[in-house]
């Protein structure tokens, strides 16, 4: 193994041990972390930082070690970091939706309901009521 | 020929009187008369054989291996028998065309008599027990139409089903019998059978067979104690009784036992079943019959009391007595037929049958009178009527019997009943048509014309002829009926006059003067018998049938409640229990394939499964929870066929595993959301019990097979080596789905296909007024709904994830015959991406912007599939054989273009098509329930800072 | 010389349902059209097929030309021949009827179900290969879950969710069973399983026989062996009478499979099996057939009777079965098609009953039906041959089997006759309510549903086929007698397979 | 060798993160918190499948990792919108 | 391994038993989902349990696990999505026919047992 | 000609980069096919995605990218902090609204995501007239100075690259 190999294997292992710390921290603030929304910031950002570096190690193991490219670690790091806003969103509006009250959040400012708590936000088109008849 | 033609001409005629009932009751009966006419002289034609004493046969193959054969043949007995069911048949059909009312179906009528005519017909010409058999059942049937034909009397119904039950079952009996006498013998042809006497009475079977064959025969003849079914088969049209109970359904018991009687009869078994069944039978109907008012019961115990004098007759086991029950089966078929047509044109001239409305007829109807009173004297046995004759020949058989080492009892007895036969002979002429006229009938009558006497009038002449000649007209046909019943030439001699030093003579004496004493005394014995308690048959018979049928409501209905969970509990104990035991009783070596090493991170992954199974029992209850835990089964299984090296697998089942998911959710939303806890702890406890220990069996059998090496190689040996060279792929499993075992891929997307489209036909149905509409139509939700429906981010997010995971199914698609992948996990891979934009901004808005035939998608994926099976046959090679090339065109990604991806092709339309029409089918649903359909992507129009809903919506 | 026929009968109804689906959904008389075209070629196939089979003995049909064990390939012999023909035949029967009954047109996709059901069942029957019999027992099943709740309702769909749920279960067990068979053997082929199972090392019995006890335990749910045919009353009494009358042949199939691997893979003459299966299947179909019998008595509706009716049948063919000798085999496929008619013919009758009658109930007293001459009739016709009395092909089917149940004479004649006095009281006590039922108000006024002419065709049809079935019973047994000694001694049946020489150790 | 060991930490790592993610489904106040320990579970399993990928030196589960992506964000986004609007796709 | 796999198959078709013998048909479903997962598991385990040999053709690759119970276990699995998905939907019908979701037909007014019908 | 063929530009570049990384080889067929369906899936997927924003600045996009990279990291060590070290009763959460001028929804839907990535912070819901975010932080000592930084730091960026 020469210098190079060996600086490649450290930096992939340090990755590797980051990613690993990262996912411990994020699963353990799921437990430690008082209530719902607290422990939705734990996963949100440490878990998937955690597993992004995870991939990245991966992605450098087989293009520099074993030679091989692999760039699915990348796409899939991508794919996680595009979806962990909108499920962080999901769990909260869910979360809101079952456990707080409205009384409780605090005001928008601008004299509208948080869409979540807005029963009127109904969206109907005539036109299209008729089934969709489409067999 | 002439044989099977004669047993076939009534069947054949059957279908005659419905058709020519248009062309008027005369011809009707004209063609049914004509029919039995000539069947009759088809016999005719064969008689002077007969009376020579050769027996006729006829042979035609039906079943030869089973041994059923449509055998005839024709000795004395046939003979005797065939005449008088055809003969009074022919006088039974002018009878009853006189007899039978304007509102009766006269085409019906002669059909089933018809039916019964063959029917009787086949019993007495069989030459093979099992077509015997048939006949024998055919009788009971057509006895059922016929005893039921008037349908608007209850008794008549009754009475049928009473009739059909008991010989239904009697004839059950028999076949047991006769089966069991065909496999001694090695035949079921009669005549075979015949020869046999010893085999069959030395063989440990004898007994059973006896008696098996004898609960047939005393059930057709009416002997105690099955006698009660026939005087409720009264209720049926008088011809039917006349011709039932006089010369054809009763006697076919007698017929059997004359006919079995060379093989089964002479032993002990034989003598004390037999005759003690019809002394008891003859003494007991007879004692009935003297206190019956209705002319007709008192006819039909009449009957029963002379089938148990015929029956014991047979039952005395030697050639002599044989004879004479011979004999006084045709006597009492003329006498009794006779009676049974004067009650008739009693019945219909006075409109009643009651003996206690009646009498004084002796003026009113005098040609009614001579013939019934003819008849009713040769019944009592007053010389010289033929009645007489054979009276006197039975009591001079029953003075020499011995019974149980007795010598009186036999004598005492038929004297007894011959008293009682005296008896109640006269009342039926004295309380008739004797005495003085009244002036109460309901109907005031009359004779009738002479259709309706015709018959009767006949059958009485052939009561004096035979009375008077015996020799000339009767001594023949019994001879040789004789003859064929005791398969010995027997020597007739038929005489007015035994002797003074004969005991029949005293014994008739006393029987004739008895009979006039307890006449005289009738009123007195008639209190007292009033009086007595009796069982009566009938409430008996109706108890235990309808607590029968109780018992089998209760047991059907209390199994087969509709209580699913107790079927599977069941269910799952018989498997398990089947198992097991089938396991215990064989035999088991360990296997001694090496173990894979527990490892640390496996380990947590089955303690993630094992943690959500157990959750999932405990929480089942709260069904989204639920959910959310399949989900992490799911996920921890497909997690496991990757780490085992089924990469193919864990793609398809974490996918699988998001749409039923998904299906689950939507449909929950109409279900409710938690399950009431409905079971006790005890049972709770039984189930758990029931699930562990079925679990635990799986559990064994996974660990003792994964734990062994196979018995043989696999097939999967050549799957491994022949999937690139001959399969052209390198995924294995792909090409064991699309190539090797493509035919079975092809039947699982039918499968998928099917499915959508029976959930489309489903909530088809469910749209349609009904009550699933109205529960749709008022549907609150049951939760409260968050106020917006389509959060933008998701919206926003999804216009980038819905294109690149469009391509991941592209990728996966065509990847998949050398990588994991292929046309079932793209299909779903893109289903699952279309998920997502429903989710993002609704089914309707999203469909209404991509029309896509869901059907057409199914249908094609299911035909390109089939297609590329099909093409192969161009080649001329089986379906499915596929062919693959390795293509390179300019400058496209280098596939391969095999026909296996082209029917995977098919594979990913149907998964796609069946998705979508099922989520098409719960939007529609949803739609009907109150979901609207949005105009844009999202709720929030932040460019005008307002809610889209407000303005536009409403 | 290999034929492309054999395949027919699996590609032309899906290719015709496929067809429909894509085609003709809008327009219900083409679909009548096209499905019964395509039944009728069914039955010119079959014809076909059984011509060949009789003739030239079992052929193989490699499907992808991959040799067999390794693909899978179909099988054409004598009873596989047969039982595509009695499809065919009930088929056109059943179709003919719900065309002329309207049925068809009361839901969605009735004909395209129906081809699909067809090609479910033909695939059924010709494969050769075990787990390609599940899975073409799954596009059966999922085909009639379609007819099953053809038109809705609650009932329907409630009992719908009932038998789905059972098969489900059945389906599970099916695959637990074919895993431990592949676990064991290393096969699927049923020919090679048929050489392979006799000759396996001792300490693989235990577990084989598990394997196979759970196979035949699928079987028995299919056809509804008691305690396991608890499915049965609930689905057939709530299904469409047309569909009841196709399901005759669905309980046929688990018989035929019962056939196919307890008598030709799992002999009792093979070590690890021994009398295993016999001894396990005798006192069940003892029992069916009491449950069925009294059941029959017992049944409160015309439509539970019927069902109840089709459980004693299969009581009697299993009995035949767990005999597992040539002439009580040959009795029993006698007995299956017999039943196969007169249980189909009974739930048309029964669903003409119910059209014209408020409901099918047996203890109210309803004015008998209008028009009842000739459906009573019918009635009586098909309850003489359900009950098994002479002189339709009930009866002679019952004496087959008792003949050939001799030496067990004493167990089974009993149960024979007493469940068929059983089944005759409680056809008779039906009979007389339906039809008999005195009633001082006139008929139930005119039929709101009158079915057309198609409809009694397709019942006397049946009739008629029994009739045949009865007539020529002497040709037909000895054929079948020669189709159960080709199955007691599968060696045609496996050369026909060209199975790769066993390797040496093995040997 | 190092690499070795960075792994081995790397799985434990993860390994008692999903092991604390089951416990959290097991025990939480309310479905969005299971939810929430579920999609935890999902990233963490992805993140295993890849080392495993690394110690076998086999990238055959890779498109298993991303479909566990897909699937997993799905299927969260179908629980939440249950619990907010009961018909996720209408 | 084996025991691991052998004991949570066994565990899951326990689980999927109970529930399925529960009595409502949203259980029922439930508890049959497992039991197919069970299914898939146990054909999956009859093919014998191989680390790192997927059936890949592959000329580096030490061996193949054996690929053909794999092949069974889809065309399970994509039967028994099939299956659920009819159950599923024929449940939510029967459930808006009926107004509840039980799965017993034993109420009074079943015609599954017409004889405690509408006396 | 080309307008015609990239209604969609940008999600023709992503898709294109998206294949090749899918099939992990640079070879001319790859290209092809890449170029074959980053056409074809634009054009079937284009009525989902109405009134597409134009990026006015590619650049600014992509220093913002990294920008927000460097915060992810950044943020996950801070919620790392907290997560080991701060006692959970020293804690304090915070719910933030956050008025936003941005109007289109991708910019919005950007920012939103940037929010919950970086740290400390999770966009939970959007005002019903789309003009506030609700930002829940996890320790806010100071709410007001999280939202200024929010509006400063990433909001005024966005504002640049879409509007
Ligand atoms: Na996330
Ligand atoms: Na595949």
């Amino acid at each position: 193994m020469n210098g190079m190999d060996a600086y490649i294997e450290y930096a992939i292992s340090a990755l590797l041990v980051i990613g690993g710390l990262f996912g411990l921290v994020g699963s353990f603030g799921l437990l430690k972390l008082r209530d719902t929304m607290q422990r939705l910031h734990a996963p949100t950002k440490a878990t998937t930082v955690g597993v992004g570096s995870a991939l990245i190690a991966s992605m450098a193991y087989f293009m520099l070690i074993e030679g091989k490219t692999s760039w699915h670690e990348l796409l899939i790091t991508l794919f996680l970091f595009l979806t962990a806003p909108i499920t962080a969103n999901f769990i909260a509006k869910a979360h809101m939706h079952l456990a707080i009250r409205e009384e409780d959040m605090p005001a928008t400012g601008v004299g509208t309901d948080w869409a979540t708590y807005d029963p009127e936000m109904e969206v109907v088109d005539p036109a299209l009521l008729e089934p969709v008849q489409r067999n | 020929m002439s044989l099977a033609l004669i047993a076939a001409l009534p069947f054949l005629g059957a279908l005659l009187p419905g058709l020519m009932i248009r062309a008027g009751k005369n011809a009707c009966a004209l063609v049914t008369g004509s029919v039995t006419a000539l069947a009759l002289l088809l016999l005719g034609l064969n008689a002077p054989a007969v009376l020579r004493g050769e027996v006729i046969h006829t042979r035609i193959d039906w079943i030869p291996s089973l041994g059923l054969n449509v055998n005839f043949f024709l000795d004395g007995l046939g003979l005797l028998f065939a005449g008088m069911i055809l003969g009074i048949g022919l006088l039974i059909i002018l009878y009853a065309r006189f007899y039978l009312s304007k509102s009766d179906p006269m085409g019906q009528f002669y059909t089933y008599l018809l039916l019964f005519q063959g029917a009787m017909v086949g019993i007495v010409l069989s030459d093979n027990i099992l077509l015997l058999l048939v006949f024998w059942e055919l009788t009971s049937l057509s006895s059922f139409l016929l005893i039921g034909y008037w349908k608007h009397l209850p008794e008549g119904r009754q009475g049928a089903r009473m009739a059909l039950t008991v010989t239904g079952a009697g004839g059950l009996a028999m076949i047991a019998g006769m089966l069991i006498l065909g496999n001694i013998v090695g035949s079921y042809d009669l005549s075979v059978i015949l020869e046999n006497k010893e085999a069959i009475q030395s063989s440990d079977w004898y007994l059973p067979a006896l008696i098996l064959i004898l609960l047939g025969c005393f059930t057709k003849s009416a002997q105690f104690p099955f006698h009660f079914w026939l005087p409720h088969a009264m209720a049926a049209p008088t011809p039917v009784s006349a011709y039932l109970h006089s010369a054809t359904m009763v006697k076919a018991g007698l017929f059997l036992m004359a006919r079995m009687w060379p093989v089964l009869a002479g032993t002990p078994e034989w003598f004390y079943i037999v005759a003690t069944t019809g002394l008891v039978t003859m003494v007991m109907a007879a004692k009935i019959a003297l206190f019956k008012d209705d002319l007709k019961a008192l006819l039909a115990f009449s009957t029963v009391s002379h089938l148990g004098l015929i029956t014991m007759l047979l039952g005395f086991g030697t050639a002599e007595a044989a004879t004479v029950a011979v004999f006084h089966i045709i006597n009492h078929a003329t006498f009794k037929a006779a009676l049974f047509m004067s009650a008739g044109i009693v019945d219909h001239e006075t409109h009643t049958r009651d003996i206690k409305r009646l009498g004084g007829l002796r003026t009113l109807m005098p040609i009614t009178f001579a013939i019934a009173t003819l008849a009713a004297l040769s019944m009592a046995g007053i010389p010289p009527l033929n009645g007489f004759l054979s009276k006197e020949m039975m009591l001079e058989e029953a003075a020499h019997v011995v019974w149980g080492g007795n010598r009186w009892i036999m004598p005492v007895l038929a004297t007894i009943g011959a008293l009682f036969s005296v008896a109640y002979s006269f009342r039926f002429i004295a309380h008739t048509f004797l005495g003085p006229v009244r002036d109460d009938y309901p109907h005031h009558p009359h004779d009738p014309g002479i259709g309706m006497w015709a018959a009767p009038a006949f059958l009485v002449a052939l009561v004096i002829l035979i009375g008077l000649v015996p020799m000339t007209a009767a001594a023949w046909l019994v001879q040789v009926a004789a003859n064929a019943v005791t398969g010995q030439e027997v020597e007739v001699y038929i005489k007015h006059w035994h002797g003074l030093e004969s005991p029949a003579l005293w014994m008739s004496l006393l029987a004739i003067g008895g009979g006039f004493v307890l006449l005289a005394t009738h009123a007195r014995w008639l209190a007292m018998w009033n009086a007595m308690p009796r069982p009566e048959a009938k409430p008996m018979f109706d108890a235990v049938i309808s607590s029968l049928s109780h018992l089998a409501t209760r047991i059907t209905d209390r199994l087969h409640d509709g209580a699913i969970s107790r079927y599977f509990a069941i269910g799952t104990v018989t498997i398990a229990a089947a198992a097991f035991y089938a396991f215990w009783t064989g035999t088991h070596t360990t296997g001694s394939r090496p173990l894979l090493p527990i490892e640390a991170v496996p380990f947590l992954g089955w303690l993630a499964m094992v943690l959500a199974t157990i959750a999932i029992v405990i929480f089942h209850r709260n069904r989204l929870l639920t959910l959310v835990l399949i989900g992490i089964i799911g996920l921890t299984i497909s997690v496991g066929f990757a780490y085992f090296s089924a990469p193919d697998l864990a793609l398809t089942q974490i996918s699988v595993e998001v749409a039923t998911v998904i299906l689950m959710l939507l449909a929950l939303n109409f279900l409710p959301k938690q399950t009431p806890q409905e079971s006790s702890p005890m049972r709770r406890f039984s189930d758990m019990a029931v699930a562990g220990i079925s679990g635990f069996g799986i559990a064994v059998l996974a660990y003792a097979l994964m734990t062994r090496d196979f018995a043989f190689p696999t097939i999967a040996d050549y799957h491994i080596a022949n999937s690139k060279p001959e399969g052209g792929g390198t995924n294995i499993v792909n090409v064991i789905l699309v190539d090797f075992r493509g035919y079975d891929t092809f039947g699982e997307i039918t499968v998928l296909g099917i499915a959508a489209i029976l959930i489309y036909a489903l909530t088809e149905a469910l749209l349609r007024a009904g009550p699933a509409n109205d529960r749709l139509l008022a549907w609150a939700p049951d939760q409260r709904r968050a106020g917006d429906r389509h959060p933008m981010m998701l919206v926003v997010a999804t216009r980038l994830i819905l294109p690149i995971a469009l391509m991941v199914g592209v990728f996966i698609f065509l990847r998949g015959h050398n990588m994991p992948g292929g046309g079932f996990i793209a299909g779903l891979v893109v289903s699952i991406a279309l998920v997502m934009q429903y989710m993002a901004s609704g089914f309707a808005w999203t469909a209404a912007r991509q029309k896509v035939d869901y059907h057409a998608l199914i249908a094609a994926g299911v035909l390109i599939a089939a297609a590329t099976g099909v093409g192969a046959w161009f080649n001329g090679m089986p379906f499915m054989t596929s062919d693959f090339g390795y293509v390179h065109p300019p400058l496209v990604e280098e596939f391969e273009l095999a026909t296996a991806a082209i029917f995977d092709l098919g594979v990913f339309l149907t998964v796609l098509g069946a998705v979508m029409l099922s989520l098409a089918s719960l939007s529609r649903i949803a739609l009907r329930a109150g979901e609207t359909v949005n105009v844009e992507p999202f709720d929030i129009d932040p460019s005008e800072g307002r809610r889209i809903a407000n303005e536009e919506a409403r | 010389m290999m034929s492309h026929w054999i395949i027919a009968p699996v590609v032309l109804p899906a290719i015709m349902g496929a067809l429909i689906v894509l085609l003709m959904r809008h327009d219900l008389l083409l679909q009548r059209i096209f499905s019964l075209a395509a039944t009728l070629a069914l039955i010119a196939i079959a014809t076909a097929l059984l011509i060949a089979a009789s003739n030239e003995g079992p052929e193989m049909y490699r499907l992808g030309n991959w040799p067999a064990p390794f693909g899978i390939v179909l099988m054409l012999d004598r009873l596989s021949a047969m039982m595509v023909m009695l499809t065919a035949v009930l088929a056109v029967a059943v179709q003919l009827y719900a065309i002329g009954t309207g049925w068809d047109a009361r839901g969605r996709h009735f004909h395209a179900l129906f081809q699909f059901q067809l090609m479910g069942i033909c695939g059924a029957f010709l494969t050769g290969d075990a787990f390609n019999l599940f899975v073409f027992f799954e596009v059966l099943l999922i085909a009639s879950y379609g007819l099953m709740i053809h038109g809705g309702g609650k009932n329907r769909l409630r009992a719908g969710v009932q038998y789905i749920a059972f098969n489900l279960v059945g389906s599970s067990l099916f695959l637990f069973a074919l895993a431990t068979v592949y676990s064991v053997t290393g096969t699927l082929n049923i020919a090679d399983l048929a050489v392979k199972v006799p000759l396996l090392p001792e300490g693989d019995a235990g577990l084989f026989r598990v394997a196979a006890v759970m196979l035949m335990l699928v079987f028995a749910i299919k056809g509804a062996l008691v305690p396991l045919q608890f499915w049965l009353p609930g689905t057939y009494a709530n299904a469409p009478g047309v569909v009841a009358a196709l399901f005759a042949v669905m309980t046929k199939i688990g018989a035929y499979a019962m056939i196919r691997f307890g008598v030709m893979v799992l002999p009792p003459d093979s070590p690890a099996m021994g009398s295993l299966i016999a001894d396990l299947l005798l006192p069940s179909a003892i029992a069916t057939l009491i449950i069925g019998a009294i059941g029959v008595l017992g049944a409160s509706t015309l439509s539970r009777l019927a069902a109840f009716a089709a459980i004693a049948s299969m009581g009697t063919l299993f009995l035949a079965i767990s005999a597992f000798t040539p002439a009580a085999t040959a009795a029993g496929l006698y007995y299956m098609v017999h039943s196969t008619f007169a249980g189909a013919a009974l739930f048309l009758i029964t669903d003409l009953v119910i059209s014209r009658r408020a409901h099918d109930r047996l203890d109210h007293a309803l004015p008998p039906i209008a028009q009842s001459g000739l459906i009573s009739a019918l009635f009586m016709l098909s309850a003489i041959a359900t009950a098994g009395m002479p002189p339709l092909s009930g009866f002679i089917g019952k004496l087959l089997v008792m003949d050939a149940l001799r030496a067990q004479a004493a167990l089974i004649w009993p149960v024979i006759l007493g469940t068929s006095l059983l089944m005759i009281l409680g056809m008779a006590r039906a009979g007389s309510t339906l039809f008999w039922k005195a009633h001082a108000s006139a008929p139930t006024e005119a039929p709101t549903h009158r079915p057309e002419g198609l409809a009694f065709v397709a019942v006397f049809g049946l009739l008629g086929a029994l009739i045949v079935w009865t007539v020529m019973a002497g040709p037909i047994t000895t054929w079948l007698e020669a189709t159960a000694v080709a199955l007691h001694d599968p060696s045609a049946y496996i050369a026909a397979n060209a199975l790769p020489p066993l390797p040496q150790e093995v040997k | 060798m190092i690499l070795d060991y960075a792994l081995t930490f790397a799985f434990l790592c993860f390994g008692f993160g999903l092991a604390m993610n089951v416990y959290r489904v097991f025990r939480a106040p309310g479905v969005p918190d299971r939810i929430l320990a579920l999609d935890t579970m999902v990233v963490n399993v992805i993140a295993l499948i890849v080392l495993y990928g690394i110690k076998t030196k086999s990238g055959i589960n890779f498109e298993a990792a991303l479909l566990f992506a897909m699937t997993g964000f799905v299927s969260t986004v179908a629980y939440c919108k249950f619990i907010l609007r009961g018909d996720i796709i209408e | 391994m084996e025991l691991l796999v052998a004991s949570a198959l066994g565990l899951l078709t326990s689980a999927g038993i109970y529930l399925m013998l529960r009595q409502r048909t949203f259980p029922v479903i439930v508890g049959l989902t497992l039991l197919s997962y069970a299914v898939n598991v146990f054909i999956f385990a009859a093919g014998r349990l191989v680390t790192n040999m997927p059936p890949i053709i592959d000329k580096y690759a030490a061996g193949y696990t054996d690929p053909l119970p794999q092949a069974l276990v889809l065309t399970a699995i994509v039967i028994s999505f099939g299956m659920t998905a009819v159950i599923v939907i024929m449940a939510l019908g029967a459930f808006l026919e009926a107004g509840h979701d039980k799965i017993d037909m034993t109420d009074k007014d079943e015609s599954a047992n017409p004889a405690e019908g509408t006396k | 000609m080309l307008k015609r063929l990239f209604p969609h530009p940008l999600l023709s570049v992503v898709l294109f980069v998206t294949w090749m990384l899918l099939v992990n080889q640079f070879k001319i067929g790859s290209l092809v096919m890449a170029l074959i369906l980053s056409i074809i899936i634009p054009w079937m997927t284009a009525a989902y995605w109405p009134n597409r924003p134009k990026l006015k600045q590619l650049p600014a996009f992509a220093a913002y990218c990294l920008l927000v990279m460097w915060d992810i990291i950044v943020a996950n060590i801070q919620v790392a902090k907290i997560i080991l070290f701060m006692p959970a009763n020293k804690i304090q959460s915070a719910w933030i609204p956050v008025p936003i001028e941005l109007k289109t929804p991708e910019a919005i839907t950007m920012l939103a995501g940037t929010i919950t990535m970086t740290p400390g912070t999770v966009t939970a819901d959007m005002s019903s007239c789309g003009r506030v975010l609700l930002i829940h932080s996890l320790h806010a000592p100071d709410p007001d100075a999280i939202r200024d930084d929010i509006k400063s730091r990433y909001e005024a960026r966005l504002k640049r690259i879409f509007e």
